[in-house]
């Protein structure tokens, strides 16, 4: 179990380095990055073969339980998936004209993309708050590089914003830690620490108002880098800014460890804090977060800072979800987590697809594209359904258990709240969508670049996301590993 | 280590009063200076060996001489805008710090009552909203790193005065990240500086809504 | 009751033939008495009966423009209205299946297809008369089915043979309003003066006449026949529900034609618009009259 | 015999099924994907009618299991077959006139079209089978989706993809509203299945809220009237086979929603709640038919006459709930057979309209009806159903439209008589007027179109190149216009299986049985509208009048119109304004038409100006209730994207700020 661990995050790393050192032409790099990442699943899929979802692995550094192997999965499907389809995108923006200024950029772009989902995969599997936390930003200098990557003025305004507000974020998160730190001293000395583990368990008897200082940073450093309410303002620019596949990643899966690890430093609080302060906290940033994405829904002209004011809408969503802490919202927060970042993912990479075919990002200038690239547009019309929790697709189902458990816990007015907010964000993004698939078509697409190689993968994204929404009793592990992990947020730890 | 303490705040303010670059700088380093003072007592005090000096001597040579040198090299770079034009006078983000001090102590009594060390706890939250207010406050790029770098600092003070030290894996990776996050704002702050042709950035106001 | 065939349709159908034999006579009575009012002698009584034969001999000439429906909008409209007589009570046999609200139905196929065939000749008149018979009934409709709740309230039942019965035992405010009102309606739903002018041809003021404008010989005849015959219906109508004084129902009948008479010799025809106000007072009447029942 | 029903269904689910798998047939063979997605689509629809034929006729009231879907259960009862019944049937007549119609559609999309056809009817049927909340919601929103994407079918033109998105966005507000009733009332009971889903016990907030939420839903689903601005622009927008089926039958899906919150969940009825529905009924019937009147083109009269029939079938359901409230509790039966009656006289009626609107659009291929005229004579079969629709739609006896309505008015008649005080009593008078005036202005509507489309010379030089419709629309459109007068006459045996379905909703009502509602036949009934006996005096007047008037009648054809002496021109004929210039006249102050006339150039001072005169009468919801709503939205939106104001100290600022906010917060 340790060597496949070492194995997964070895291999990236030395693909990062291979591909920085230009050792290796463009065709070459595409093919190592695709064999690359499918040994990485591999080995993935042979360590689920060895941890049952009950099970706990625990070594020195490492951690593993049902609740990381749940967020490990959506990071490891993305990474594959964005491999096999980086090979389409990079050629198509290299015929746009961009990239072939500079020859080693395919190079770069490759070792930045995998340091970043070693970064996170990191995250994913530390025990350690304090290497968690060292984790997370990392992950935030190396995207910050990607963000970058075009280097045109918007990109470095971006990423200039995105890094400012995130290390702030991210030294108070580092002072929360600090002081929880503090409180574990005062309470059971010095072994152990900072370990989730012990943490989890002897969680009563840390100092509650101590405790709930040090969660309060930790609430305000990691909301920042999860985009919530008034910190968010780093969230659009950097996904507008970034190339389509980051940005899917950036919202699939970055956004899911920052909560995932909001969720780790949450087990720990509850026993002392309890949750009566706690949901209220969620709530009213959850509710702000989805009042904001509402107005820049309605009026907006670029298409990634639409899909990323949708995203800010889906975290609002799996934060009410948490607030609400029953067994049920739990269980379709994570359910909703894993279906935000796969459809997300397709509509991003779209999103790219169309910026390539109509040479711009204003959507105001894109028409008929029922008529212009059928092939898209047919994917667009579902990639928006999907995001906009209509039925057949997974968010439906999770969107339904959240407001249906809000209900449960007697807040009829803030449920009805939240249906007439997303209906706003419906009415936001169906106008856009709708301008730019119907009419006719001013612009001349430049194809329809839709090609053959990622189809699929588009296809098999969507279909999964079905199948996650519509049978999850019906598939045998995804299940019981759901149950599983929402009983550890909701339960406690039981070794 | 509570004068060290008051030492820093008092250092904090000045940063907080300077203008021009090259001496915000050098006020960083002094800052510095005082945290790895700090962290050699506080390591010789309770234990010997490599495990207590390690963190002081890192501190040197990383935030002592690595960084000011990267900065002052940027700063090198920077001909025309040596002199800081202040659009903002210094009165109001004095006044604010001051104002944020004073709250973290109330925050502080509020919250925690009989806490052992008060003042620590205190003075480090206040250092670290000093450090915001000095990102808020300027506009120069190089002045909001140095921000940046007042919070960390502020932040390692906190660790350092209440818990006598983290594990030296934590303590590592912490250093490694905050050389990591300089190293990646000098390089963006000189792609700044050739894109932009002025590291001010209210320059970078075209993304909106 | 027992459900023969005598009880249950023979007698009805007499009853029909009936209304529609006297029909005629009591049109030429209205006329008769108007004349006298205005003291000129005016024709016999039995003028309209020499009217319809003599149309009923002539040919029928016609327009290339029209369709089926010119040819099938005056049979419907007789039609209606005999099946409407069909529905009312009768003296020989106590059948109850007269439903007022069927009865009301029946009226109105007969107005739908006289609207209708005004479009078909294809000529302006035509279209003109249509739409204020379509206005016309507008304002009627909502003010008939006031006087049907005042007639359910007052009797229990929608049945009109029920109604019929508990008529004209006593006279209270209810009433003495609900029978101004039906007058009224009686007056307008046929075509009678204060709202339409029933023996004037002047294209811009008729309602009724306009549509009739591109009809002739027997078709004409026909027309005018159920006219008249729904004339008599709301007479019958009137002095069997609605008029309180206990009186056999030919009298009754003679009387009413007397009254339309008289109130078609005292006022003159009203301006078009000013229908929908005059209805609505009718209404007002017929609200009193329901919350003091 | 009902063992048989889970087959049937099964087999109806799997030609729908079959159906929507005619997209994925090539290009090439398109023409054969598409008939084969109508045959499967009519297979289905008859399958469907008579898994619901023989519930209905086997009087059975239990709730009979149909299929499994995972963990869901799919059953009908009673009350879901009568609607099963009307989607069958408007299935089958819809499917058969798409086979040619939709021949239009051959290079645009049309396996699409074919397949989303299937699609639609399948997930209706599944709306209306399904029995717990999610399954529920998730056919609600699938049937939503692809109504949705069938009126957005020809998407180049602009006003129909605003058409498809005003649509969905009023669509999903319904569905939202929906869905907070079913949370109100899943929360209060212990699980999401229909059968555990009842808050009679629970508090009267509760239950208030999740009447208001599931009556707005649903009444934006019908088309009821403040909400109902989607239905005149959505129903042009589509495709006509589309239309058709969306307001023959999709309307009557939010009824039997309606229907399962107000007999299974909410439990005992309030007063208010009846009044309320049954105001709104009345409002929708009275405006829907005056705006019919005064629209231009064919598929907005009929949409906003489908408006009117919404509006009467709930004003039933609203004097059946008043009932329920006053003494005369077993009168109530009245209001909802009257409704069930109408609602699916309604679909058969509306359904031949929406298709004869189809086949003249398909003739003339132009929507406004002020462009026809004269095409009786060259299109006589389609004239002659359309006069059948028309005759039915203007509630005349002896056509089915009159049922519903004649049952509708003996409901008001009881809720006036029955004795509790003056209040229902005015509103029962309230309800005769505005129905009256509904009935008035629909039968006025029905001449309007009728003859204009129809009737005398053809306005413009397309109407005269008209043509016959080919045979599958003519049959598509003869099957109807017989069942018309069928269900017309042979009315009761229709009007006990409702009253039988109605009774089964309402348990605690005294039986009704031994003098039931008898429309045809014996005198022991209550109500009595003999169709029998109407229909042999009618028949016998007819042998007697073809014999004295029509026989050897001799008809002079003489070219000449009575026009006071002058040769009538084509303009000269009545149009559709002109028709109901006095209608606009009599109601100005509530339609507020907009006259703008400009004279154009002037040749003569004095004499021989020509001018241009417009008439506009914008939908008044519209005006004042729908465009300053987005308008402010709009605004808001655009001043609240101030936030994101674009400097990188705001921004800190902000988290600063949030910081500190919540640090003080902790401390309280």
């Amino acid at each position: 179990m340790q060597t496949l661990i070492y194995g997964m995050l070895g291999l990236p790393f030395v693909f990062a380095l291979i591909a920085i050192s230009g050792f290796f032409s463009n065709r070459a790099l595409h093919i190592l990055n695709r064999i690359i990442a499918t040994i990485v699943g591999g080995i993935f899929v042979e360590m689920l073969m060895q941890i049952s979802p009950g099970e706990v692995f625990n070594s020195e550094y490492f951690y593993l339980d049902a609740l990381s192997i749940w967020v490990l999965l959506i990071v490891i499907v993305l990474y594959v998936a964005s491999a096999w389809v980086s090979k389409s995108y990079l050629v198509r923006e290299h015929k746009m004209g961009y990239l072939s200024r500079t020859p080693k950029l395919i190079g770069r772009y490759y070792a930045l993309y995998h340091m970043f989902v070693l970064t996170m995969m990191l995250v994913l599997l530390l025990k350690n708050l304090g290497l968690m936390w060292v984790g997370i930003e990392a992950t935030t200098l190396i995207s910050a590089l990607l963000v970058s990557f075009k280097f045109t003025r918007s990109a470095l305004e971006a990423t200039w914003k995105y890094i400012m507000v995130c290390t702030v974020g991210i030294c108070l998160a580092l002072l929360g830690t600090m002081i929880l730190y503090y409180a574990q001293l005062t309470a059971t000395g010095t072994e152990k620490a900072l370990s989730w583990l012990w943490l989890s368990q002897h969680g009563d008897l840390l100092n509650p108002s101590l405790t709930k200082l040090a969660f309060l940073f930790i609430f305000i450093g990691y909301g920042t880098k999860v985009g919530l309410a008034p910190m968010h303002t780093w969230l659009p620019d950097a996904y507008s800014e970034a190339p389509s596949l980051i940005s899917g990643l950036l919202s699939g899966a970055l956004c899911t460890c920052s909560l995932y690890v909001l969720i780790r430093n949450l087990i720990i609080v509850i026993p002392t804090i309890g949750t009566a302060f706690i949901m209220d906290l969620f709530f009213v940033f959850a509710f702000l977060t989805i009042a904001i994405a509402v107005p820049f829904v309605v009026v907006q002209r670029d298409i990634k800072r639409l899909l990323a004011y949708s995203s800010m809408e889906n975290i609002g969503i799996m934060i009410v979800g948490l607030g609400i802490f029953s067994s049920i919202s739990v269980g379709a927060t994570l359910l909703h987590m894993f279906n935000h970042a796969l459809i997300k993912f397709v509509l991003f990479y779209i999103a790219g697809t169309v910026i390539q075919e109509y040479q711009t990002k204003n959507m105001m200038r894109i028409h008929g594209m029922v008529q212009e690239a059928p092939h898209t547009a047919t994917f667009l019309l579902m990639g928006m359904f999907a995001i906009l929790g209509m039925p057949p697709f997974g968010l439906f189902f999770s969107k339904f258990n959240i407001i249906f458990s809000l209900f449960k816990n007697g807040q009829y007015l803030l449920g009805s709240l939240m249906i007439f907010l997303l209906a706003g964000i419906l009415i936001g993004i169906l106008y856009h969508v709708m301008r730019m698939l119907c009419g006719r078509a001013k612009r001349k697409a430049y194809a329809d670049l839709l090609d053959h190689t990622d189809t699929p993968f588009l296809a098999v994204l969507l279909i999964g996301s079905i199948a996650l929404g519509m049978g999850l009793e019906r598939i045998p592990y995804l299940n019981s590993l759901l149950l599983e992990a929402s009983q550890i947020v909701v339960g406690g730890v039981h070794l | 280590m509570e004068q060290l303490v008051m030492v820093l705040l008092f250092v904090a303010f000045l940063q907080n009063r300077i203008m021009d670059l090259r001496k915000a700088v050098a006020c960083l380093c002094l800052q510095s200076a005082i945290i790895a003072g700090a962290c050699l007592i506080s390591g010789l005090a309770n234990g010997n060996g490599l495990h207590s000096v390690l963190p002081g001597l890192l501190t040197i040579l990383v935030k002592v001489c690595l960084i000011p040198y990267a900065l002052f090299r940027l700063v090198g770079k920077l001909t025309d805008e040596r002199e800081l034009v202040a659009d903002i006078n210094t009165n109001y983000s004095t006044a604010l710090s001051a104002f944020f001090l004073m709250l973290s102590y109330v925050l502080v009594d509020k919250m925690l009552p009989g806490i052992g060390d008060r003042d620590i706890m205190a003075s480090s939250m206040g250092l670290i909203l000093i450090g915001l207010v000095l990102i808020v406050m300027r506009s120069r790029a190089i002045m909001q790193i140095i921000g940046l770098m007042t919070m960390e600092n502020g932040i390692y003070l906190l660790g350092l005065a209440m818990t006598e030290g983290l594990p030296t894996v934590i303590e590592l990776g912490i250093f490694f990240d905050v050389l990591v996050a300089v190293l990646v704002l000098v390089i963006l702050t000189n792609r700044l500086n050739v894109s932009f042709m002025t590291t001010d950035t209210n320059v970078l106001r075209r993304l909106k809504g | 009751m027992d459900i023969s065939f005598y009880n249950y349709f023979l007698f009805p159908f007499l009853q029909m033939l009936l209304l529609a034999a006297f029909a005629p006579l009591v049109s030429g009575i209205i006329k008769k008495t108007k004349a006298l009012l205005q003291n000129r002698r005016g024709a016999d009584i039995t003028q309209d009966y020499y009217d319809l034969r003599k149309w009923w001999k002539k040919k029928t000439v016609i327009t290339p423009y029209t369709g089926f429906v010119f040819m099938l909008a005056p049979f419907m409209y007789l039609l209606s209205t005999m099946l409407a007589a069909f529905l009312l009570p009768n003296m020989m046999s106590n059948l109850t299946f007269g439903d007022i609200f069927v009865f009301v139905g029946l009226l109105a196929i007969g107005r739908f297809f006289m609207a209708l065939s005004s479009f078909d000749a294809a000529s302006a008149f035509g279209g003109m008369g249509g739409s204020r018979e379509v206005y016309v009934a507008t304002c009627v409709e909502p003010v008939m089915l006031l006087a049907v709740l005042t007639a359910i309230l007052k009797s229990g039942s929608t049945n009109i043979y029920t109604m019929a019965l508990n008529n004209g035992n006593q006279i209270n405010v209810a009433v003495v309003l609900a029978c101004i009102a039906f007058f009224i309606l009686l007056l307008s739903e046929n075509g009678r003066i204060p709202i339409d002018n029933p023996d004037t041809h002047l294209e811009l003021t008729m309602i009724h006449e306009c549509m009739l404008l591109e009809y002739s010989g027997r078709l004409l005849a026909v027309i005018h026949l159920a006219s008249m015959i729904k004339n008599m219906l709301f007479m019958v109508l009137f002095s069997l529900i609605f008029l309180p004084i206990a009186l056999p129902l030919a009298i009754k009948v003679i009387i009413t034609a007397m009254g339309i008479a008289l109130m078609e010799s005292l006022n003159n025809k009203m301006r078009l618009f000013k229908i929908r106000a005059y209805l609505l007072a009718t209404g007002g009447l017929l609200l009193l009259a329901i919350v003091a029942q | 015999m009902t063992d048989y029903v889970p087959i049937f269904f099964a087999t109806a689910v799997f030609c729908y099924i079959l159906g929507c798998f005619a997209v994925l047939i090539p290009r090439k063979h398109q023409l054969f994907a598409h008939y084969f997605a109508q045959v499967m689509s009519i297979l289905g629809s008859t399958l469907i009618l008579i898994t619901a034929g023989i519930y209905l006729l086997s009087g059975e009231t239990a709730l009979l299991k149909v299929a499994f879907v995972g963990r869901y259960m799919l059953a009908i009862d009673g009350w879901s077959s009568v609607f099963l019944c009307i989607t069958g049937l408007a299935g089958i007549l819809t499917s058969i006139f798409a086979v040619d119609y939709a021949l239009a559609y051959i290079g645009k999309r049309l396996r699409e079209l074919s397949g989303l056809w299937n699609l639609f009817l399948l997930s209706m049927v599944l709306v209306l089978v399904a029995q717990s909340t999610v399954s529920f919601l998730v056919s609600w929103e699938v049937m939503a989706i692809v109504s949705f994407l069938l009126v957005n079918h020809d998407s180049e033109k602009r006003e129909t993809w605003q058409a498809a998105y005003q649509y969905l966005v009023m669509t999903h507000i319904g569905t939202a509203a929906i869905m907070i009733a079913f949370f109100v009332v899943g929360s209060g009971s212990n699980g999401l299945n229909f059968s555990e889903l009842n808050i009679s016990q629970s508090e009267t907030t509760a239950r208030n809220l999740a009447f208001t939420a599931a009556f707005l839903g649903f009444a934006l689903k019908a088309g009821l009237v403040p909400l109902h601005v989607w239905l005149p622009n959505a129903h042009p927008a589509a495709p006509s086979h589309v239309s058709a089926l969306m307001s023959g039958v999709m309307l009557k899906v939010a009824v039997y929603g309606f229907g399962r919150f107000i007999f299974d969940f909410l439990g005992p009825v309030d007063f208010w709640w009846g009044a309320l529905v049954l105001v709104v009924g009345l409002l929708s019937a009275f405006f829907g038919a005056l705006y019919a009147q005064m629209e231009k083109d064919i598929k907005r009269i009929l949409a906003y006459s489908s408006v009117e029939n919404m509006g009467i079938v709930f004003a039933a359901i609203g004097a059946g709930m008043l009932l329920l409230t006053t003494s005369h509790k077993e009168y109530a039966v009245i209001g909802f057979t009257a409704a069930i009656v109408h609602s699916f006289n309604h679909s058969i009626m509306k359904s031949l309209m929406f298709m004869v609107a189809g086949a003249v659009n398909h003739a003339v291929d132009d929507k406004n009806i002020e462009k026809m005229g004269g095409l009786a004579k060259l299109m006589p079969w389609t004239a002659g159903c359309a006069l059948t629709g028309s005759l039915a739609l203007a509630a005349l006896p002896l056509t089915n439209g009159f049922i519903g309505e004649w049952l509708m008015f003996h409901s008001f008649a009881f809720l006036a008589q029955a004795d509790a005080g003056t209040g229902v009593r005015l509103l029962a008078a309230l309800a005769f007027i505005l129905s009256g005036l509904a009935s008035a202005l629909a039968l006025g509507c029905f001449v309007r179109v009728f003859g204009v489309v129809f009737l005398g010379r053809p306005r413009a030089r397309r109407a005269e190149s008209a043509h016959e419709v080919s045979r599958f629309m003519l049959a598509a459109m003869l099957i109807p216009a017989f069942l018309i007068f069928v269900s017309g006459i042979l009315a009761s045996p229709i009007v006990t299986i409702a009253q039988h379905v109605a009774e089964a909703n309402l348990p605690d009502l005294k039986m009704l049985n031994e003098e039931h509602l008898l429309i045809w036949g014996k005198d022991s009934g209550m109500l009595n509208y003999d169709t029998f006996v109407l229909l042999i005096a009618a028949v016998v007047i007819t042998i007697f009048a073809w014999l004295i008037i029509y026989r050897g009648q001799v008809f002079v054809k003489r070219d000449v119109i009575w026009n006071c002496g002058t040769e009538p021109t084509l303009r000269q004929q009545y149009s559709g304004t002109g028709f109901s210039k006095p209608i606009r006249r009599a109601f100005d102050f509530l339609l507020k038409p907009r006259r703008e006339v400009v004279f154009l150039q002037k040749e003569n001072k004095y004499f021989g100006r020509s001018m241009a005169y417009t008439l506009t009468i914008p939908d008044r919801f519209t005006e004042k209730l729908y465009i300053p709503l987005q308008h402010h939205l709009v605004k808001t939106a655009s001043f609240l994207r101030r936030i994101q104001a674009g400097s990188v100290r705001i921004y800190i600022g902000y988290v600063m700020v949030a910081m500190v906010l919540v640090l003080i917060w902790g401390a309280m």
